[in-house]
């Protein structure tokens, strides 16, 4: 927080009545065009928020670099999307009626999305960014985030193949994205002739994993699917790792991040296999380039780069092809123009097949605190839901 | 030489706004015992805890050694001098008699009760035992032996007899007596009068909280009786 | 009277107004904070009137919004509305209703008990919403929830809340002033006391808690059509914390206070959170300073200020006590009989043994040393002191186990032995609730009826105790004497047939001690009840009593006339200072 | 037979670090009756000087001196300016403690930012016992925790200080009349209470995750845990983390962990109704 934020901020606190505030919001935008950007910068996703901002701002200025979107420069405008839904949806109702943005890219959990679902009504554009458990169409809505058909079917066969496994642990926290992960594992594990040995779903308070770990070593699971999210998930493997079952018994999730792995802490991070569309140090060249280009914008100790906030600069991107392919933007003229489009990303090449991508994907293994590419699966399906 | 160890004047005090203690005055010298008595629930507790700084005063002067203590906390006027023996729960119960009589000490030697030993063995038998176990009668001993052994100039007792065996009151007039002689100050609140006139210097009459009646000497029984008979 | 008036209506047009003079954002944006007010308003009614802290109201705000939200998810009409508003209302409440009555009944006073149960009960609610998918549509929550049928959420929606809160407000600020009310104040300032003048408190208690899980309900009804998705936040400890803080810092001693944390936190939240990094370090300070040094907070605040200028926010309705209602029948043969009553608390016997009857009315007082077990017998009578062996009957009926509040129903009146009154409440509101004993019906609770009444045995007190009169004093500023008379009154308002009194003169001057003495025996002359008196004060047993009791270590020592007890050898021993 | 021996060395283990999380609200809430909502974030204070430590590439062993004195620092200053004057009224105490909560939780966001912090193993292999293969660290802890309850313990018997705590604690009066200075005794109870936080946050550093918001998630579980075992004395502690963390590990064996979780909260409000003072309570 440089000083001149810190007093241009504090002013605009002591200004801050609402009568102020709302007749500057009036003011119809410019030529510029606004775009909404939702990333959690507080509650316990916030930790992804500072990289996902800085990702947004490149986006944003490779962009208007290139002549903006349909001729307009693009202002980026962000909110905080860690709130609980309520408060995320009052906050980017502000930002469409308040401050007059006319489109919106979000990278926030599944109960927000709702919330935003709701509020929009298919009334302005919508990119939801991250990985999600798919399976949903709704108006306006474009996904550039992996579906667990992307990541989890091919990495669970590659690596039963690679390792012969035979039982499967699944382990995750009590609500629909890990159940929903957990139903598409189990029909590729019950494919390959694979037994699952046990599933169990934990509150979101749950610090000790004692009785789990002990059903994993005696049920002898080979590979232990992990959809536990944030703090747990760090919780879960540091335990795991303690009990020695590292060495025999793999992990594999598709939200283990590079801020995750930190915290695991690199003694306790082996065997752990992670599949996403994008990882820090993918090998590709535009990868490449763009971690590059990353350091030399934000400096070598910006917040690390990971699937989460990278996938804004994708949700920008794609915003941007979908809008020029439609000549306006307007959901109605972009709902049929998406159908198709294409463009080559950080991530590799990239084309919309009913509202998802479909995409590179890659799968890593934690070699200390570093995730190593192992495999990549060229332009993975998305899966069959949404048909036009 | 007499000096002077306590001086009282025109002190009130109570609970809240409750007034229970009116406008009292008395002075204890060194080597003087004054005793105070009057029925129950005259405020005679009252005036105790707020000498000892259990309870704030609401007006009035309150000197110990020379210095106004008014302000200064219980555990204060302890370290200056100041012994207490309260009338109710009068020790730890959860301890036991040993840790009783050793709590405030550097030391847990019992040495200094030796004397105490030989006049109430009944103490030095349950040692070991809770204090919460012990009979009303024991714990008044108890307490009694605590303060008599605190080296302070000037012990103050409320009701040190309640409950006590005849046999032990004498021995705690004689203690008493002794202690006189060595120069300490007592402030004894009691019913028994037969104890107090074993000791006692001058006596003051409580009743509704203020001074009704004081005499000097130590033969005022029949006097006192007839005050507050029935 | 007609400023205050204005005053009062000032706010409610200035919300009325409020969306036409900003952003139907920002009217959007205040009605979320309104409903989060009247949350906060449940809070203020248990908190401030009741004395009791409910942890966990996001509970019942999130049943009501999954209950509507459940409803409304289907295309309906006004008829299905109302339902789900009356069900989102009704449900929380009974809820409520059922826990407080649990509760409250076990235990009497505000330990942190009760906040912590309500606590671990909407964590329990949080997990519950999470897991049950099927009913409450999980971590995702309930989505696709319509707006009122033919109502914009966005837009005109922002006046049905307007109007949810004018109703709130309205039935708080009428409900204090209703008997009903007072009596949940008196819970607050002096529980044990009330339960002597007959009121369960632990229903008064559950009834306020119900009452609050009801405009908690009702908000909920209507977050879900303003939001269009309920999920699990909604009913977490995090929010319940929340409405707590707004509640500290608005004000917790009226129904306007919560509104104006919710709101003021609620913008400013809004506004500086994206740019003002340590945000909740200021509410975490602004709220440590007002539990610390404001506790009206700043509602409070603005109260005492426009006090200080004259205007009185809160002006009570003054009544005067025009219907007279009838004394109660003192029926005639009074029997109190203590057949070998003992009582153990852990090694000590407090009463062993005590067997005494009485057959006639009149004075009979109860003298002995300290600790005697003469109060103890006064508990054990009145239920306050349970008592292991032997038998108390009174009337022909048996009290075992009895609690204090049936007592006034058996007509037995009890002033205790340290003056205990309703500080907080003016003299005239002590009165009321002495007057309403036995009296007071379930009808009564909500009229302002009940002010009305008057006994001519209260004309006969504010004779002789003519500071009854001025009754807007509170009781808190009088002299311990005139707390003695005020508690003596309430004690015999109530006209019961056995009045027990603890050391009625004790703190009372020479001429305030006649001026008791008097009352009492006229009293006793005038009505037929048998009176208890505990006294040390031997001018005062000389002066009144009738019959003497003397108790010793737990037992009956000796009874008579005073002149008997004086010759008896026994009571001498023990009086003049003999070994105990 | 291994799953019995897996299962009692969980339960052995889960039991001794509740207690050891518990022991500084026992002292703080159970002795001196003060609601701390903040006991949490002191054992979060903890874990991050074990943090701080590491990052100066320091021997692990430093930070538990240094824990001690950080929480010991913030622990008087948060008496002296707050708990002081709230020792008569609980609710008071409850709130105002919850805004410290949210100004430590704050504080430690606005300096180490929101990310996960790793501590480095101790000990990280593990050893056979019983016939199973269980982390040695954890042994290790259980160790140090039973020897520091066993000189606990004997230290509050037996030691001048203890005895003046007990003492002050049942019989205020009496302790003033011979000399025993509540005030300061108080006040340096609060400050061992939270500075045993301290410790336990240092001690579980390396096993548990390390982020500023995990304060409350020990807060409640010791807060059940002194309820259902009883205030006002050490063993109620020791009672109330077997039956918390006994509870929480069979019914989580039997249905799941989110039954466990549920178990535990009904237990406490059963407690809270039916018996407020616990099992094991001598208030």
């Amino acid at each position: 927080m440089k000083r001149r934020d810190f007093i241009k901020s504090s002013l605009t606190a002591v200004a801050a009545t609402v009568t102020v505030q709302t007749i500057v919001g009036r003011a119809w935008g410019g030529s510029a065009l606004k775009v909404g950007v939702m990333i959690p910068l507080s509650g316990p996703a916030g930790l992804f928020g500072p990289a996902s901002k800085n990702v947004s701002q490149m986006a944003a200025d490779d962009i208007n670099a290139a002549g903006g979107i349909l001729g307009r420069q693009v202002e980026l405008v962000f909110a905080d999307a860690g709130l609980p839904p309520a408060e995320a949806a009052q906050t980017a109702l502000r930002l469409w009626r308040g401050d007059g943005c006319e489109a919106f890219i979000g990278m926030h959990d599944s109960a927000v999305r709702g919330a935003l679902i709701n509020v929009f009504k298919g009334q302005v554009p919508y990119i939801y960014c991250p990985n999600y458990e798919g399976g949903e169409c709704a108006r306006g809505v474009y996904y550039v985030g992996e579906t667990p058909a992307q990541s989890v079917v091919p990495s669970i066969k590659w690596l039963t193949e690679e390792n012969k496994l035979k039982k499967f642990y699944l382990i995750g926290n009590d609500y629909n994205w890990p159940r929903d992960t957990n139903a598409i594992a189990k029909n590729t594990i019950a494919e390959l002739g694979g037994e699952v040995v046990g599933e169990e779903y934990m509150p979101f308070t749950v610090d000790n994993f004692d009785s789990s770990l002990a059903k994993i070593k005696e049920t002898g699971a080979d590979l232990v699917i992990i959809t536990l999210v944030g703090g747990a998930s760090v919780s879960f493997n540091r335990a795991f790792a303690s009990f020695g079952l590292s060495d025999r018994v793999l992990r594999f999730g598709t939200l283990i991040d590079e801020n995750t792995l930190a915290g695991i802490g690199a003694e306790n991070s082996k065997n752990i296999y992670s599949a996403a569309g994008y990882f820090a140090n993918v090998q590709t060249d535009d990868a490449k380039a763009f971690a590059q280009q990353y350091v030399a914008k934000f400096g070598s100790d910006a917040p690390v780069l990971n699937a989460l906030s990278q996938s804004c600069y994708d949700g920008l991107i794609a915003l941007d092809v979908i809008a020029e392919k439609a000549g306006e933007m307007s959901v109605a003229s972009m709902e049929n123009a998406a159908e198709g489009m294409e463009y080559d990303g950080p991530r590799g090449h990239a084309t919309m097949k009913n509202k998802h991508l479909a995409m590179d994907i890659y799968l890593a293994n934690a070699v200390g605190a570093e995730f190593k590419i192992v495999k990549s699966f060229r332009n993975m399906e998305p899966g069959n839901f949404c048909k036009a | 030489m007499t000096s002077s160890l306590l001086a009282i004047k025109n002190l009130s005090g109570g609970y809240g706004d409750l007034l229970v203690i009116r406008s009292v005055s008395l002075s204890v010298l060194s080597g003087r015992a004054i005793s105070i008595t009057g029925r129950n629930g005259v405020g005679k507790t009252t005036l105790m805890r707020l000498i000892s700084g259990s309870l704030p005063c609401s007006s009035g002067e309150l000197k110990f050694l020379g210095s106004n203590i008014v302000r200064s906390g219980a555990h204060k006027r302890f370290s200056t001098g100041m012994s207490y023996a309260p009338q109710e729960n009068i020790v730890f119960d959860d301890l036991t008699v040993e840790e009783n009589l050793t709590i405030h000490y550097r030391d847990s030697s019992l040495d200094r009760y030796n004397a105490l030993f030989e006049k109430f063995p009944r103490l030095n038998e349950r040692l070991a035992q809770r204090a919460g176990t012990l009979s009303g009668g024991e714990k008044k001993l108890l307490s009694f032996s605590r303060v008599i052994a605190e080296p302070t100039q000037l012990v103050l007792l409320d009701e040190p007899t309640e409950g006590v065996q005849s046999e032990n009151m004498y021995l705690m007039g004689q203690v008493i007596n002794e202690e006189k002689s060595k120069g300490r100050g007592f402030l004894i609140v009691d019913q028994n009068l037969t104890f107090l006139e074993a000791f006692t210097d001058t006596i003051h009459l409580i009743d509704h909280g203020e001074q009704i009646f004081q005499t000097e000497g130590n033969k005022f029984r029949t006097e006192i009786e007839s005050l507050i008979a029935i | 009277m007609a400023f205050s008036l204005v005053v009062k209506l000032l706010p409610m047009a200035a919300l009325l107004a409020f969306p036409f003079l900003t952003t139907s954002y920002s009217a959007y944006q205040l009605g979320l904070y309104l409903l989060y007010g009247i949350v906060g308003q449940g809070i203020a009614l248990c908190w401030g009137n009741g004395g009791f802290l409910p942890l966990g109201q996001a509970l019942f705000f999130g049943i009501g919004a999954y209950i509507s939200g459940k409803i409304l998810q289907g295309n309906i009409g006004w008829g299905v509305v109302i339902l789900a508003l009356i069900l989102s209302v009704i449900i929380p409440a009974l809820i409520a209703g059922f826990i407080g009555a649990l509760v409250f009944d076990r235990q009497i006073g505000s330990g942190p008990y009760f906040s912590l149960i309500t606590l671990a009960l909407s964590l329990l609610g949080y997990q519950l919403a999470n897991s049950q998918v099927l009913l409450t549509g999980g971590f995702n929550g309930l989505t696709g929830i319509n707006g009122l049928p033919g109502i914009d959420s966005y837009g005109n929606l922002y006046f049905f809340i307007v109007g949810a809160l004018a109703v709130s407000t309205l039935f708080l600020s009428h409900l204090v002033s209703t008997p009903f009310g007072q009596l949940l104040a008196a819970v607050r300032e002096n529980e044990e006391r009330l339960q002597f003048l007959g009121v369960k408190t632990s229903r008064v208690k559950a009834a306020a808690f119900a009452m609050s899980g009801a405009l908690a309900g009702m908000a909920g009804a209507f977050f879900a059509p303003h939001q269009g998705i309920v999920t699990p936040q909604v009913v977490g400890f995090i929010l319940s914390a929340e409405l707590v803080i707004w509640t500290a810092v608005g004000g917790r001693f009226g129904p306007v206070g919560p509104v104006v944390g919710a709101v003021i936190i609620g913008f400013l939240a809004s506004g500086l959170r994206d740019s003002f990094a340590y945000w909740e370090v200021v509410v975490a300070l602004v709220f440590i300073i007002v539990v610390l040094r404001l506790p009206g907070g700043v509602g409070g605040l603005g109260i005492s200020i426009a006090k200080r200028f004259g205007i009185n926010v809160w002006s009570q309705k003054k009544f005067s006590r025009t219907e007279t209602v009838p004394g109660a029948d003192q029926k005639e043969s009074p029997t109190l009989e203590f057949d070998n009553v003992s009582v153990q608390i852990g090694p000590v016997a407090i009463l062993s043994g005590l067997s005494f009857s009485i057959k006639q009315t009149g004075i009979h007082c109860l003298i002995g040393p300290n600790g005697a077990g003469k109060t103890s017998a006064l508990n054990a009578l009145t239920g306050k002191l349970p008592y292991s062996s032997g038998k108390i009957s009174w009337r022909g009926n048996t009290l075992k186990g009895i609690r204090p509040f049936r007592t006034s129903g058996l007509g037995i009146g009890r002033k205790l032995q340290v003056p205990s009154i309703f500080p907080g409440l003016t003299i005239r509101q002590n009165i009321d609730i002495a007057i309403w004993v036995n009296r007071l019906k379930f009808t009564h609770l909500f009229s302002l009826k009940p002010y009305q009444w008057n006994i001519s045995l209260l004309d006969e007190l504010q004779d002789s105790f003519p500071f009854l009169k001025d009754n807007e004093e509170l009781a808190g500023t009088l002299s311990v004497g005139q707390r003695q008379m005020l508690d003596f009154t309430m004690a015999v308002l109530a006209e019961p047939n056995l009045i027990l009194l603890d050391e009625p003169c004790a703190g009372l001057s020479k001429s305030e001690t006649e001026n008791m003495i008097s009352v009492i025996s006229n009293l006793a002359r005038s009505s037929k009840a048998t009176f208890i008196i505990v006294e040390h004060d031997m001018q005062v047993v000389e002066l009144l009593s009738d019959h003497v009791f003397v108790m010793h270590q737990g037992k009956l020592l000796a009874e008579g006339s005073l002149n008997q007890i004086r010759d008896n050898k026994e009571v001498q021993r023990i009086y003049a200072g003999g070994s105990k | 037979m291994e799953v019995l021996a897996t299962f009692t060395l969980n339960f052995v283990y889960s039991s001794a670090t509740l207690a050891l999380i518990v022991l500084g609200l026992a002292l703080v809430f159970g002795l001196l009756g003060v609601m701390n909502m903040a006991h949490g974030e002191f054992v979060m204070l903890g874990a991050y000087s074990a943090y701080v430590v590491q990052s100066f590439s320091a021997n692990f062993l430093w930070a538990v001196p240094i824990s001690i004195i950080v929480c010991a620092l913030v622990g008087w200053l948060m008496e002296w300016a707050i708990i002081r004057h709230l020792y008569r009224r609980p609710f008071d105490t409850l709130l105002a403690t919850w805004g410290v909560a949210i100004l430590i939780r704050k504080g430690i966001e606005a300096i180490f930012t929101r990310d996960y912090k790793s501590i480095n193993q101790i000990m990280p292999e593990t050893v056979e016992i019983l016939g199973i293969t269980y982390p040695s660290y954890r042994l290790l802890l259980i160790a140090i925790i039973i020897s520091l309850f066993v000189v606990l313990f004997t230290w509050y018997q037996k030691s001048k200080t203890g005895l003046r705590i007990r003492a002050m604690v049942r019989n205020p009066e009496l302790a003033s009349a011979i000399g025993i200075d509540t005030a300061r005794l108080s006040s340096a109870t609060f400050i061992i209470g939270v500075s045993s936080a301290g410790l336990a946050g240092v001690l579980l550093s390396p096993l548990v995750r390390v982020e500023p918001y995990i304060g409350l998630d020990y807060l409640l579980s010791s807060f059940f845990i002194l309820i259902v075992g009883g205030l006002g004395s050490l063993e109620g502690l020791l009672i109330g983390s077997a039956v918390i963390g006994g509870s929480d590990a069979l019914i989580s064996t039997i249905f799941d962990k989110t039954a466990g979780y549920m178990s535990v909260l009904l237990i406490s409000i059963l407690f809270l109704w039916l018996r407020p003072d616990g099992i094991f309570s001598r208030r």
